[in-house]
């Protein structure tokens, strides 16, 4: 067994009193890919912190080139050949994209000054062969979450590590973005490199990884080759049943108009999006990573409201200017950056889901704690939220419940129009399948849900219709009968020289 | 004073000289208008004692923006010039044939010892930066006391070489200038041209994501409190040499004009972003409004008025500058 | 109030702790407690500022020492806190700087307001000579009332004829910082190219103007006088900056304050105008009462420092 | 490691969540933050109390308390806006601001209660600006109220150059001096008791205090889950221009007169007390009964020293000593006890060379003070 680059033994993690990995092991070959799959919350992201030294282990131990080794701290890992994308962007927003790719090891000039130039040049080369277009000199700041997910790929591939670790890497990216990461990873597996890979679209697994390892509730369950396993038994080993019907949007008659967007433009972001959204539909829209869907969202939500054009909802011409008033107006949006956007992680999962509601959990301005306490309660059993109690702040969480915490949290609003964007981002099947289900009772409750998604399946799968987006211009719009994968990607990525689709 | 070329490719240079546009327009129109009321402010001599009177905020304030760079501040640093410039002081009224270099080094390295201490304790002892330095603002103002006794150091007890260090003009421009401005190119070399330098940016910007990235934070953060008592101890030796004393009250509450030159000079106090450009002209700024005043005859009673409303000015515009620039 | 017995404790408290001028004084107060058998202890606040010296004295009313002698940092702001001292049978006195009139038994006047005044303006003249010119006075802070008392004087005297020839151009404030000092004084320069005298009533504002003057090549046709320390002038008498200014003894104005408190703790004297008591050195005083002051004791004329006698004095 | 059968089930049957909240008694949210003052505290009057026998005495801390009520009138709102991670460096200036504006409109013959209206109102309005250019311009807090800060002093300057303003009413200056009829408890003492509870209930209790806490802790979901976060900090800084101007009252009340300096300086002892509290200056966390406590601690500790004749510079030293050890030394116990990180060799190093450079520092500190002051 010395053919392996990187073995755990018997990982065992606390955090505080609660135990999250109870005896795991794992390892992994120089040259192939290992998938790590499990639940939201299974403890994926800890046993990768844990070999990369973000988190000490409690227990067991951790043999890398058949040396028993000990991290303090990522950059420890890091000097011993370990790279590593996490789940939580971590990008710099001050410093411009060229830079957060090269930071702490700019490539210097003989006199030990750094050499710009190389660096730019350097990272240009890195960024085009991952297929990305980014202005180099951009402020991380303002990049959208997948175009940080793409940054966060340049710098982790720019490190040449003998291992590369990646935790959910794809998950706000489009199939293009994705082909050509996965491409770039058979390069360096190739190479020898090993690859760690978590994600939760398990079609990718398939596609790319050699072995899975699957953990449920911090347990090992067991590593197989994927020629070995097919879809269900891995789904089985993860949540411990089957999980048929994974898009099951039912078709529903459409309603009354519910929001309709006339001409709305914001130079030099987006232009000219118009669009209807009927109650008891759900319109997905599909575009390339900064095809500007997002902005298009916060736009009608008033965050950053949008320089021209109209909007109604329910009939009624309105202006939209804060969240606050999209709020009154009975929208919801579900953002795209649960970290930035969507929680306050440094609060309790009961303060965060009574955010939006609390008004309705006060009298008079004065909080009732009962009521709230309820409220936070039921709704995070529904959404199955997986923590040890309602008071657990939600920087606790895993990745994937601190989504449902957000989803949940939108929903006690009971919007009239609820906005999701990337609204599956790092859930697991299991979970992934509920939240459909559960928009596809909403959407037959009369709720008009407008889907952003970077998901083709999803999109194909859950809308009634489809936008599609492209460099801010809307370029393409099917209903479900036309569309196909094909089409979609083809009016995402070609400009559609007629002008803007009605 | 003249803008530094940034080092990065057109287009950013373009938005980074823009950047620091609105607070030399300011300057620029607050510069006329005083000269048309003052001729006596377009005079070579006038010229000489801005930058004679801002040399000294311009180093200090320069380090006092490393430090806001990396989402920390450092109010001591008024105290750190008061203790330094007291002990300098001494050392001078006790052995005034001491070469005035040594005495620099002196200034500089007691300075960086009290600067290591609130680094330590900020960075290792993790306690935050403001409270930090509030605690020793008072500790090291407590030292000064204890230090003198009270007893100041006056004029005629300080070796004329020392008065000269500051003052004196062998290179056409008075020494003191000259020490800000390699001190101010410096910095500059330093922020943009060294990783350490580009650290401080990348530790205040993300702290956590600095960390993952390899870089050693507490060492980074350690560093810069290290250098503001560095730079607060030259800045010491030239206040006791330019002053020509040193009293307990020496640099009283310098250290908000400090935090002042840097924010007004584009540095976010939330960390990250500030130039060494914008910095020097935030202290002109300051400076000019210092000296501006009494020579348009505003009454005294209005000049605290009038400088508290021009820093909110320069603020607003360059604000509005900097949104409509993004708006574009 | 009621007769001490017992060793007496009395305290000074200067405007703030770490200045020269009132460490002097404190030397003088220790001199008197030594021949007195009295203890002083010398208490102050960190800075400048009535707040502090409020709580100052509060912690010192509740030690129910003997007596206060207090440099007021703010004459009406202080008045409550000596009225409450006086209610709790400490007498207080003010020295150098005054307490309102209820606020305090009497205060110890370091030399008449209008000497004071009066004298400045005198070295004026004598430094622009005859043909007089223009002059300009640099003050400390603007709500320093002593120093605009002095101004107001000076403004009085100067319409006398002999004064004729002087100008008054300016009249601006260093708040006692010596950078601000600094920078008002080079200010005055450059707006009266032909400036003659800067008169600086104020020990910061005097020793910073002289060093403008200095720094500036200007010795010889600017002249500095005003009322400053021995130790922070005598560079700038000896380089000619400011050959001549003023000031009283401060050593001996804690001296006296200790008398008098001594005087008041033992009944000697009640504090109303015309007792006379001696004050061991400096012989014996009559307590008076003018419309300004209220009662007060008067420590004598300001004294003035020179070339000729300042290395006599090391304070 | 195999698999534990009751994993084996259905998840959607299995409870994920528990609701069983943490005791929310009074004392329990009473954290350790606030038991480690109350500690303090006792040392502080046990220690006085043996070194002193005038601490212990009702007339005493009836007349030393009333000399911290400004400060606390002024951190209440303080505490407000630090949590929400913003700061007010010119309260103490709109405080001189607003008292000037009372003195100078009474001694231009305007009744003493209307002046005082009027002060109110105009540092509300003061407050009202800082809150506008923070939340409609987006300009860092500690930016505007640095420019705040030497205008509104200035202002100050302007309205009563260097006239004071004197001879206020009995009635009025009763804020400031008075004692609760036939106690020992001083007026403004009560008022502050009064206003801390309110401020303490609307901080903990309230929708509003916990948009604060919101804000303080993610300022951009706060905006994106429809928190009138704009509304919310002109709300506070216009609170704290109010309070300001309150302790403006108090303070020319205690002093019975005004000089256009009044105060200078107050807003560093008011953030020191907030901070000592326990209230994050980075925002989103702290408690109302932190900041009081800490405020009675500092009261306690001044009180206390002055009763030693301790001097002015070293209780600020105290004080500082204890700003920074209240925080650093839990955090040194809590690095030393931690979890297996053990000590490396370059750490060693830089810890000897540090003290190193200390030893010399202090030896250089003594030798050249001593060569000079005996002799
Ligand atoms: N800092 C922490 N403090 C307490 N609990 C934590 C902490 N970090 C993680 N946990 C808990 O550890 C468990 C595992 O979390 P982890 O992030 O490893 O899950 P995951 O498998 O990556 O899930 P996901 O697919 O949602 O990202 C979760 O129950 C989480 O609540
Ligand atoms: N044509 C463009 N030119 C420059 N910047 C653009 C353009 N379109 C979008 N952007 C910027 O790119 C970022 C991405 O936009 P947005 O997040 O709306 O895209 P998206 O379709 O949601 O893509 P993603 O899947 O990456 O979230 C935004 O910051 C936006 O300002
Ligand atoms: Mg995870
Ligand atoms: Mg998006």
């Amino acid at each position: 067994m010395t053919d392996y680059c990187l073995e755990l033994k018997d990982i065992t993690k606390r955090f505080s009193t609660v135990e999250v990995l109870h005896g795991v092991p794992f390892n992994l070959r120089p040259g192939e890919v290992h998938a790590l799959l499990g639940e939201n919350g299974a403890g994926k992201s800890t046993l990768i912190k844990v070999i990369t030294g973000v988190h000490q282990p409690d227990g067991g131990e951790i043999v890398l080139n058949g040396e028993r080794v000990h991290f303090n701290d990522p950059r420890e890992s890091r000097e011993a050949g370990i790279a590593a994308i996490y789940q939580e962007l971590s990008l710099f927003p001050d410093l411009d994209v060229a830079e957060n790719i090269f930071v702490g090891r700019q490539p210097t000039t003989r006199g030990g000054l750094i050499h710009w130039r190389k660096l730019y040049a350097e990272a240009g080369k890195l960024l085009a062969s991952l297929g990305v277009r980014l202005d180099l000199k951009q402020k991380a700041r303002h990049l959208s979450i997948a175009q940080q997910q793409m940054v966060e790929i340049a710098r982790a591939f720019s490190l040449h590590a003998r291992i590369l670790i990646m935790d959910e890497p794809t998950s706000s990216l489009t199939l293009n973005e994705v082909a050509d990461l996965f491409r770039l990873v058979r390069r360096l597996r190739d190479e020898g490199t090993a690859i760690i890979f978590i994600s939760h679209r398990l079609e990718e697994l398939f596609e790319l990884a050699d072995r899975v390892t699957v953990l449920r509730d911090g347990y090992y369950v067991g590593t197989h080759p994927l020629s070995e396993v097919t879809r269900d038994d891995l789904i089985r080993l993860m949540v411990g049943r089957t999980i048929s019907n994974l898009f099951p949007k039912q078709d529903v008659p459409a309603g009354d108009v519910a929001l309709k967007v006339e001409n709305l433009s914001y130079p030099g972001v987006f232009e000219n999006i118009s669009f209807e959204l009927r109650k008891g539909e759900i319109l997905g829209m599909a575009g390339l990573v900064g095809a500007g869907r997002t902005d298009v969202a916060r736009a009608i939500f008033g965050v950053t409201p949008p320089t021209s054009g109209s909007i109604q909802v329910a009939g009624q011409p309105v202006q939209i200017n804060s969240p606050q008033e999209a709020i009154r107006l009975g929208l919801a949006y579900v953002p795209e950056d649960r970290q930035a956007h969507g929680l306050i992680p440094p609060m309790s999962i009961t303060a965060n889901l009574s955010l939006v509601v609390l008004e309705q959990c006060a009298r008079h301005g004065w909080l009732q704690d009962k009521v709230e306490c309820d409220k936070a309660f039921n709704a995070a059993r529904q959404m199955e939220v997986r923590a040890s109690h309602i008071w657990q702040k939600a920087r606790e969480l895993s990745g994937g419940n601190q989504q449902k915490v957000v989803l949940a949290k939108w929903l006690e609003t009971k919007p009239r129009i609820l906005i999701l964007d990337e609204p599956t981002r790092g859930i697991d099947v299991g979970t992934k399948a509920a939240v459909h289900a559960l928009m596809s009772k909403l959407a037959a409750e009369g709720m008009a849900i407008l889907m952003i998604s970077s998901e083709l399946p999803e999109v194909l799968g859950m809308s009634d219709r489809i936008l599609v987006m492209r460099e801010g211009r809307m370029t393409a719009h099917f209903t479900r009968a036309e569309a196909t994968q094909e089409k979609i990607i083809s009016a995402a990525t070609q400009s559609v020289s007629a002008g803007d689709v009605q | 004073m003249s803008a530094q070329t940034a080092p990065r490719p057109h287009r950013l240079r373009a938005i980074a000289r823009f950047r620091e546009a609105g607070i030399s327009i300011f300057i620029l129109i607050l510069g006329a208008l005083v000269a048309l009321r003052a001729p006596a402010f377009l005079t070579m001599t006038n010229f000489k004692d801005i930058l004679l009177n801002i040399s000294i905020l311009s180093i200090v304030a320069l380090a006092q923006a490393m430090v806001i760079i990396t989402h920390g501040i450092d109010l001591s640093v008024s105290s750190m010039i008061g203790l330094v410039a007291m002990m300098v002081a001494f050392v001078m009224k006790q052995s005034p044939e001491f070469p005035v270099i040594t005495v620099v080094l002196l200034g500089m390295a007691l300075g960086a010892a009290l600067g290591a201490l609130n680094g330590v304790v900020i960075s290792y002892g993790k306690v935050p930066p403001i409270i930090a330095t509030l605690g020793t603002l008072s500790i090291y103002r407590g030292m000064v006391f204890f230090y003198s006794q009270g007893t100041w150091i006056n004029s005629f007890e300080l070796p004329r070489s020392f008065k000269l260090l500051s003052k004196g003009t062998p290179l056409g421009l008075p020494n003191m200038v000259i020490i800000a401005l390699v001190f101010a190119a410096l910095v500059y070399f330093f922020l943009n041209y060294t990783r350490t330098g580009r650290d401080i940016y990348a530790v205040g910007s993300n702290p956590e994501a600095a960390q993952m990235a390899g870089i050693r934070r507490q060492r980074v953060v350690f560093l810069v409190y290290l250098l503001s008592g560095l730079a607060s101890g030259l800045a010491a030796v030239l206040w006791a040499s330019r002053f020509e004393s040193a009293q307990t009250n020496t640099a009283l509450g310098f250290e908000l004009q400090t935090v002042a030159a840097a924010v007004v000079g584009g540095v976010s106090i939330s960390g990250g972003v500030g130039t060494v450009p914008g910095v020097l002209l935030g202290a002109l700024l300051l400076g000019l409004i210092e000296n501006a005043l009494p020579l348009v005859r505003i009454s005294p009673f209005w000049q605290l008025a009038a400088q508290g409303l021009l820093i909110l000015i320069a603020v607003v515009v360059d604000n509005l500058i900097a949104r409509s620039a993004k708006g574009k | 109030g009621k007769k001490a017995t017992g060793p007496l404790t009395f305290v000074l408290v200067p405007k703030n702790l770490g200045n020269p001028y009132f460490d002097t004084a404190n030397n003088g107060a220790q001199e008197a407690a030594k021949e007195l058998g009295v203890t002083v202890t010398y208490q102050g606040s960190a800075a400048a500022d009535a707040t502090q010296q409020i709580q100052l004295i509060n912690s010192l009313i509740a030690q129910k020492v003997n007596g206060l002698a207090i440099s007021a940092n703010d004459s009406d702001a202080l008045v409550p806190v000596g009225k409450d001292a006086i209610k709790a049978g400490i007498p207080v006195v003010s020295w150098d700087s005054a307490i309102g009139k209820e606020g305090r038994v009497l205060h110890i006047n370091q030399a008449v307001l209008h000497d004071i005044g009066a004298i400045e303006i005198k070295m004026a003249l004598d430094l622009t000579g005859a043909d007089g010119g223009k002059i300009a006075i640099l003050s400390a802070t603007s709500t320093a009332p002593n120093q605009n008392a002095w101004i107001e004087v000076m403004k009085e005297e100067l319409t006398k004829p002999e004064y004729a020839k002087l100008e008054l151009v300016d009249v601006v404030y260093g708040d006692d910082d010596d950078t601000k000092s600094y920078n008002e004084a080079q200010a005055l320069f450059k707006k009266y190219p032909d400036l003659k005298v800067i008169i600086a009533p104020t020990t910061v504002g005097i020793a910073a103007s002289a060093r403008a003057v200095t720094d500036a090549g200007l010795i010889g046709k600017v002249f500095v006088t005003g009322l400053g320390t021995p130790n922070q002038m005598r560079e700038y008498v000896k380089n000619g900056a400011s050959p001549e200014f003023a000031l009283w003894n401060p050593g001996d104005l804690g001296y006296l304050s200790i008398y008098v408190l001594h005087a008041l703790a033992t009944g000697e004297i009640k504090g109303v105008a015309g007792e006379k008591f001696t004050a061991g050195k400096l012989g014996e005083y009559t307590i008076q009462e003018d419309a300004d002051l209220g009662v007060n004791v008067l420590l004598g004329p300001p004294f003035v420092y020179n070339a000729d006698n300042i290395d006599q004095f090391n304070w | 490691m195999t698999v534990p059968s009751s994993a084996e089930g259905d998840t959607l049957s299995k409870s994920l969540i528990n609701a069983a909240a943490p005791p929310r008694t009074f004392l329990a949210r009473f954290q350790r933050w606030e038991w480690m003052l109350v500690g303090l505290i006792v040392i502080v009057v046990a220690l006085n109390t043996a070194l002193s026998p005038y601490f212990l005495d009702a007339q005493n801390l009836s007349r030393t308390s009333s000399d911290f009520m400004e400060m606390g009138i002024m951190m209440l709102a303080m505490v407000f806006i630090i949590i929400t991670g913003g700061i007010d460096l010119s309260v103490a200036s709109n405080l001189g601001m607003c008292a000037s504006f009372m003195g100078w409109l009474f001694m231009a013959g305007v009744d003493i209660w209307i002046a005082a209206l009027a002060a109110l109102a105009l540092g509300t309005f003061a407050g009202f600006v800082n809150g506008t250019l923070v939340a409609r311009m987006k300009l860092p807090p500690l930016v505007v109220t640095l420019g705040t800060y030497a205008f509104y002093r200035g202002v100050a300057y302007v309205l009563l150059g260097d006239q004071a303003a004197r001879g206020y009413p009995e009635a009025f200056t009763y804020i400031g001096q008075g004692k609760l009829l036939g106690t020992l408890l001083p007026f403004s003492v009560a008022l502050f008791g009064v206003l801390a509870v309110v401020f303490g209930l609307v901080l903990h209790k309230t929708t509003f205090g916990r948009y604060l806490f919101a804000i303080g802790n993610n300022e951009n979901a706060s905006v994106y889950s429809g928190v009138p976060v704009a509304r919310i900090k002109v709300i506070i800084f216009t609170v704290s221009g109010f309070m300001a101007a309150l302790a403006g009252l108090v303070l020319a009340a205690r002093f019975g007169s005004t000089r256009p300096d009044i105060g200078n300086g107050l807003e560093l002892s008011v953030i020191t007390a907030a901070v000592l509290g326990g209230v994050d200056i980075n925002g989103g966390a702290g408690t109302m009964s932190g900041a009081v406590l800490s405020l009675f601690l500092i009261g306690l500790l001044r009180f206390g020293m002055g009763l030693l004749n301790i001097q002015g510079q070293v209780q600020g030293v105290v004080i500082g000593l204890l700003l920074i050890l209240s925080i650093l030394l839990p955090n040194v116990a809590h690095t030393f006890s931690g979890s297996g990180r053990k000590l490396q060799r370059h750490s060693l190093w830089a810890i000897i060379a540090f003290v190193v450079v200390f030893i010399a520092f202090v030896a250089f500190f003594f030798w050249s003070r001593e060569a000079v002051l005996i002799k």
